[in-house]
């Protein structure tokens, strides 16, 4: 798998990102300057890391999401290439409209950062056949706008289209106003695009991929995504 | 020439901060607010001065970057000149 | 520089006593200028000495004080006087860390004044050629129920966590605590620690004659001109209308300028670097200057402005933030300049390095500051002010102290009372996991990170126990070390070095001045029996308002070191059925207790005497034990005492305990609630019990089984079990619940 | 009753998020701004119908929570019957 992330200014989860995926993938991502106009040839997969680009003035994600990189990103998107924003990264998807809706601040008004419990709501992506479907994963938060909103509309066809693909449980799978930690709406953490090529979500699997931090939990995503590579070599 | 562009939440939008500040002032015993929304301002300054142009680069803006269409609404009012750069302190 | 004609110093407008009072310059100060120089200075002179002869800068009442503290040991690579200090820990790599306060900037505009004062603490540290891997805050507050305490609280920890976050730096500890005597004067203190290669450090002195100065960073502005004053000037009643300028902070712009640094350090285009804190372009210039025994010329036409007009005094003192000032290999002039270009970032020659020792600063073809550089600085004036001994507080028997609850009460009204009650709704508001390095988040003893990819770690704690510091400031000042240590040790690392942050009140009492002297003796004879040096260290004095002076309060931050992070023990209690074991001696010290306060509404008596050897002995112990994964878990007895500690554990882990009696020789309350030193509860499997009391013989350490794990509930003999879930709700409850009732 | 409490920086004072937006919009390509802080706005509904009243709430509201005066000064507006809530889409 050749992965690329993305880096902004203000961009601050690069490494810890860029640490997961040659931890699990055994293969050094490149990094990608967000001045850039084109993204290294044979990229399969693109990641928005998190952080606070442009130090999340504005609106986060806003101004990420006219940098020079996003031009190619979307045209990697447009082939069906994987793309995949967390965090920071999801917010500059939705800004730049590759994906729905919008973060806003998180309903407590408060960053948080602590653990929570993700229901994977089906395995036949990409991004999640590392899982089983209603398989229930630990991984933390760290965001003071996570707090997914979208029109009624989009919220109704992106349930019915299945394009709801995490979502803060209970660590049962449970759904509970009190383990949505940010107040989303119908408890999304992260959604697909039409396609089901472009991810975004909240929380930060690349932060447990390891035993001695925390766990391995998050390490599915990025198994899931190797095997599909493989298996499409 | 100086202008200034306003951002608000569309209705139905929810607001947690202003929610927050609502609930805040209540605690801090400010009595008779009913309801609380937060939106932005920009007060930009313009180089040359042809209003009309301005306006038109000044829409650009907003429509670009400055609000999120999807959630906000946005007003430009241009500043008559003369008039303060910034409200007085009151 | 060019050699254009300049003209010759101003001085308008004239030099008055009520202006130089207004400096903050005493009438004798003055004098000494004047004959320093020769003739009167112009204002801009006036405000640079103001600002180089200011507490914040100068350490004038206590310097002769701090010379005492031990600074020396093999680890140590830099102590003292550096922009932080540096230690190594083998594999060519260096720790460099320090702990500093903004704690008035911090009262008047909370969020800000905390932002930047992590802000600065982090500029301290990759001046250094350290990319921070770790921050920690040490936070005192008011009363809880004046009117203003919330609303600090929120803003100082929203400020925090909005400049730790965003600039990509895990939180990973500190301390939170309250009370009055903080209303009015609330401290933070921030503590920054980096990673750094032994053979690339960096220092602020100067070397070489024609060099180029380089200005790095943001623009200047009139922001908290006169800051560093303000820090050592008393709060009186009007000072919150008499605000000046805060400072604003850009975490943005700070992590550009860390990538931006660090990377102009790999290509080795510096000389010397200095980032500008309090006293800006003028610190940071004489600084670089002085310590390379050169002389520096400015030109401040040349300095990035963010505002139009700015005059030479305000651009010398401005504190805008996110700025840096450097000595730049004229070679790499080109590729230095590209590389903050890239990042955004402003770049400017601003001046040069000359031969003779001398300040002079130009603008707009007018010279407005010549003056002696070495003098700036080493002939500040330096105070042995007059101090007197606090009185002796008596020894409190327990004997004579009513327990007015039975122990379950007292224990669940200590759990929830604010200084014992879960910080959680604080540390969540930082991100401690960034970096993906954070082994053992906040919420026990240290926090834990590894090195790298491994396998060494690091361990992080801040300590102080004001009370103590005030009822004794010698005992107060060894306790604060030494429950440093212990938390080091408590997670299986060797305490290698501390920083400390001494907050005090006004110096010029003689009383006030006591404290910090008996404060920097006890840390001295803890540091030097602890073999525990101190690397470096901020003071921070006039915290008073209305001649009501804080706590004393010496806060300390210390680093110890593990060989293998994946062998750090935590507090929680790992499964049923284990032995539970107190180490250490207790005499049922109930002085100065948390339960005399809060459960018996007395705050009087001697704070519990730290016993260093026995410190040094049941520490070397217990780091032994968990390097040899003898013991499950691990918890150090501090405010309290005992079954604090061991109701701690039990909640971390979500298993109970049953208790043993107290021993006859003691009163129960003075049993479980005593705050004696140089203590541990560990938990051990119970097939091992025999070999561990023969270890403990061996340490000399005294050990005491004092229950088992057990069940979903704790249970001292004789009284009602306490659920787990209910402690729970009450530990974790008070904070949000104290918060929540105003979101401000 | 409705009225509107702007806040804005005071001059001086540094605007990280106002330059950054500026740097943005230059990048966009949007030509002729020269510069641009940013302010908030608190679209507030009040109770009762006494405008004097609502006034003093909304100053008090506005220096205890809404502004730091030390670096912001801030601007009540009462929002005259009638006049929408929010400015007309744009
Ligand atoms: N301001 C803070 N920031 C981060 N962590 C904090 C803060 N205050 C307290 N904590 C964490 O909460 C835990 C308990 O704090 P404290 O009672 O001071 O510990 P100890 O008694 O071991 O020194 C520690 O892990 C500490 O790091
Ligand atoms: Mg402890």
């Amino acid at each position: 798998m050749k992965a690329a992330v993305v880096v902004f200014p203000g961009s601050n989860r690069e490494r810890d990102m860029a640490h997961a995926l040659r931890l699990v993938s055994g293969r050094e991502p490149a990094m990608v300057w967000h001045g850039e106009r084109d993204l290294p040839a044979g990229t399969d997969l693109v990641v928005l890391p998190g952080g606070f680009s442009y130090g999340d003035y504005l609106r986060c994600g806003a101004i990420a999401a006219h940098a020079p990189i996003m031009e190619a990103v979307r045209i990697h998107a447009r082939k069906g290439g994987l793309v995949m924003g967390v965090c920071n990264g999801f917010q500059i998807l939705c800004e730049a409209e590759l994906l729905p809706g919008i973060l806003l601040r998180n309903a407590s008004v408060k960053f948080l950062c602590r653990d929570v419990h993700l229901k994977i709501e089906r395995s036949d992506t990409p991004f999640t056949r590392g899982y089983n479907a209603g398989q229930v994963i630990r991984v933390p938060v760290a965001h003071g706008e996570g707090n997914y909103f979208a029109s009624e509309g989009t919220i109704g066809r992106l349930e019915a289209e299945g394009r709801v693909l995490f979502r803060y449980t209970d660590a049962e799978g449970k759904r509970d106003p009190k383990w949505n930690v940010n107040g989303a709406t119908n408890a999304i953490a992260g959604v697909l695009n039409e396609k089901l090529n472009v991810l975004g979500l909240m929380p930060h699997p690349e932060n447990h991929v390891e035993n001695a931090v925390g766990c391995t939990d998050g390490r599915g995503l990025f198994a899931g995504l190797v095997a599909h590579f493989a298996q499409a070599a | 020439m100086k202008a200034r562009v306003t951002v608000t939440l569309k209705n139905g939008v929810l607001d947690p901060q202003g929610k927050a500040i609502e609930g805040a002032l209540k605690s801090l015993g400010v009595a008779g607010i009913a309801s609380v929304r937060q939106g932005k301002v920009f007060d930009i300054e313009l180089e040359g001065g042809d209003a009309a142009r301005a306006e038109t680069t000044l829409r650009e803006a907003a429509e670009k970057l400055l609000a999120n269409t999807v959630i906000e609404n946005f007003r430009v009012e241009m500043t008559p000149a003369g008039a303060p750069a910034e409200p007085a302190a009151s | 520089m060019s050699a254009e004609p300049y003209s010759v110093i101003p001085n308008e407008p004239k030099i008055t006593p009520e202006l130089v009072a207004e400096h903050g310059l005493k009438p004798e100060e003055y004098q000494r200028i004047l004959e320093l120089i020769g003739r009167e200075p112009t204002i801009t002179e006036l405000g640079i000495f103001s600002a180089m002869w200011n507490e914040y800068c100068s350490y004038k009442s206590s310097k002769i004080h701090l010379r005492t503290l031990p600074t020396a040991g093999p680890q140590v690579i830099q102590g003292p006087g550096e922009n932080a200090g540096v230690i190594a820990i083998g594999d060519g790599l260096a720790v460099v860390f320090k702990m500093e306060s903004h704690n008035h900037p911090s009262y008047i505009e909370p969020y800000q004044g905390a932002a930047t004062g992590v802000g600065g603490i982090l500029r301290d540290v990759f001046t250094m050629g350290a990319r921070p891997i770790a921050c920690l805050n040490a936070l005192s507050f008011g009363d809880p129920k004046h009117p203003k305490t919330r609303h600090l609280v929120s803003g100082v920890v929203a400020g925090v966590g909005g400049y730790g976050n965003s600039f990509g730096v895990p939180t990973v500890g500190g301390s939170v605590r309250f009370h009055s005597r903080y209303d009015g004067n609330n401290l933070v203190n921030a503590m920054a620690v980096g990673l750094a290669e032994t053979d690339k450090i960096f220092y602020a002195a100067a070397s070489g004659v024609g060099m180029p100065i380089v200005y790095l960073g943001s623009k200047t502005g009139r922001d908290g001109i006169h800051g560093a004053s303000m820090a050592s000037a008393e709060f009186g009643e009007d000072s919150e209308s008499k605000r000046p300028t805060v400072q604003v902070g850009d975490p943005f712009a700070e992590k550009l300028l860390l990538e931006a640094c660090l990377e102009i350090m790999a290509k080795d285009c510096v000389i010397a670097i200095q980032d500008m804190g309090a006293a800006g372009l003028t610190c940071s210039a004489v600084e670089m200057g002085a310590k390379g025994d050169l002389g520096v010329v400015l030109d401040l036409d040349k300095v990035p402005t963010r505002e139009a007009g700015m005059t030479a005094y305000e651009m010398m003192l401005s504190e805008s933030q996110e700025r840096m000032l450097m000595v730049l290999k004229p070679e790499k002039e080109k590729e230095a300049e590209d590389i903050f270009r890239k990042w955004g970032l402003d770049f400017a020659i601003v001046g040069e390095t000359t031969p003779d020792k001398r300040f002079v600063v130009r603008h707009q073809g007018v010279e407005m500051v010549n003056l002696p550089i070495k003098e700036l600085g080493d002939e500040a004036p330096v105070y042995d002010r007059p101090h007197t001994a606090s009185p002796k507080q008596p020894v409190i028997d327990a004997t004579m102290i009513e327990a007015p609850l039975p122990h379950a009460d007292a224990l669940e009204k200590l759990m929830s009372s604010p200084d014992l009650a879960s910080k959680r709704w604080v540390w969540e508001q930082y991100d401690h996991l960034i970096l993906g390095n954070t082994v053992q988040r906040p919420g026990g003893d240290a926090a834990v990170v590894r090195v790298k990819e491994g396998p060494k770690g690091l361990a992080l704690t801040t300590d102080v126990t004001p009370r103590y510091c005030e009822a004794d400031p010698f005992e107060g000042g060894k306790q604060a070390v030494a429950e440093t240590w212990r938390n080091l040790c408590a997670v299986g690392a060797k305490p290698m070095a501390l920083t400390d942050n001494l907050n005090f009140g006004n110096p010029e009492r003689p009383e006030i001045m006591g404290q910090l002297v008996g404060c920097i003796q006890g840390i001295a004879a803890a540091c030097k029996a602890l073999e525990f040096p101190v690397v470096s260290g901020n003071v921070s004095l006039y915290n008073e308002t209305n001649g009501r002076a804080i706590l004393p309060t010496p806060t300390i931050g210390g680093v110890g070191l593990l060989d293998d992070f994946a062998m750090s023990a935590s507090i929680a209690f790992k499964a049923a059925d284990e032995m539970i074991i107190l180490l250490g001696e207790t005499r049922g010290w109930l002085g100065q207790s948390l339960y005399l306060r809060e459960v018996c509404g007395r705050e009087e008596g001697a704070p519990p005497p730290v016993d260093l050897m026995a410190e040094r002995r049941a520490g070397d112990f217990v780091r032994g034990l968990i390097g040899q994964q003898f013991v499950t878990a691990v918890h150090d007895i501090s405010d309290g005492g005992l079954v604090v500690a061991v109701a701690e554990m039990a909640l971390a882990g979500n298993i109970g305990a049953r208790l043993y009696g107290a021993p006859a020789f003691l009163t129960e309350h003075g049993f479980w609630f005593g705050e004696d030193q140089a203590r541990y509860v560990v938990t051990i499997k119970p097939e091992q019990s025999h070999e561990f009391a023969e270890r403990a013989k061996a340490a000399g350490v005294p050990i005491r089984r004092i229950g088992v794990t057990h069940g979903n509930a704790l249970t001292l003999p004789g009284e009602r079990p306490i659920l787990l879930d209910a402690l729970r709700e009450k530990h974790e409850g008070w904070l949000p619940a104290y918060m929540g009732a105003a979101a401000s």
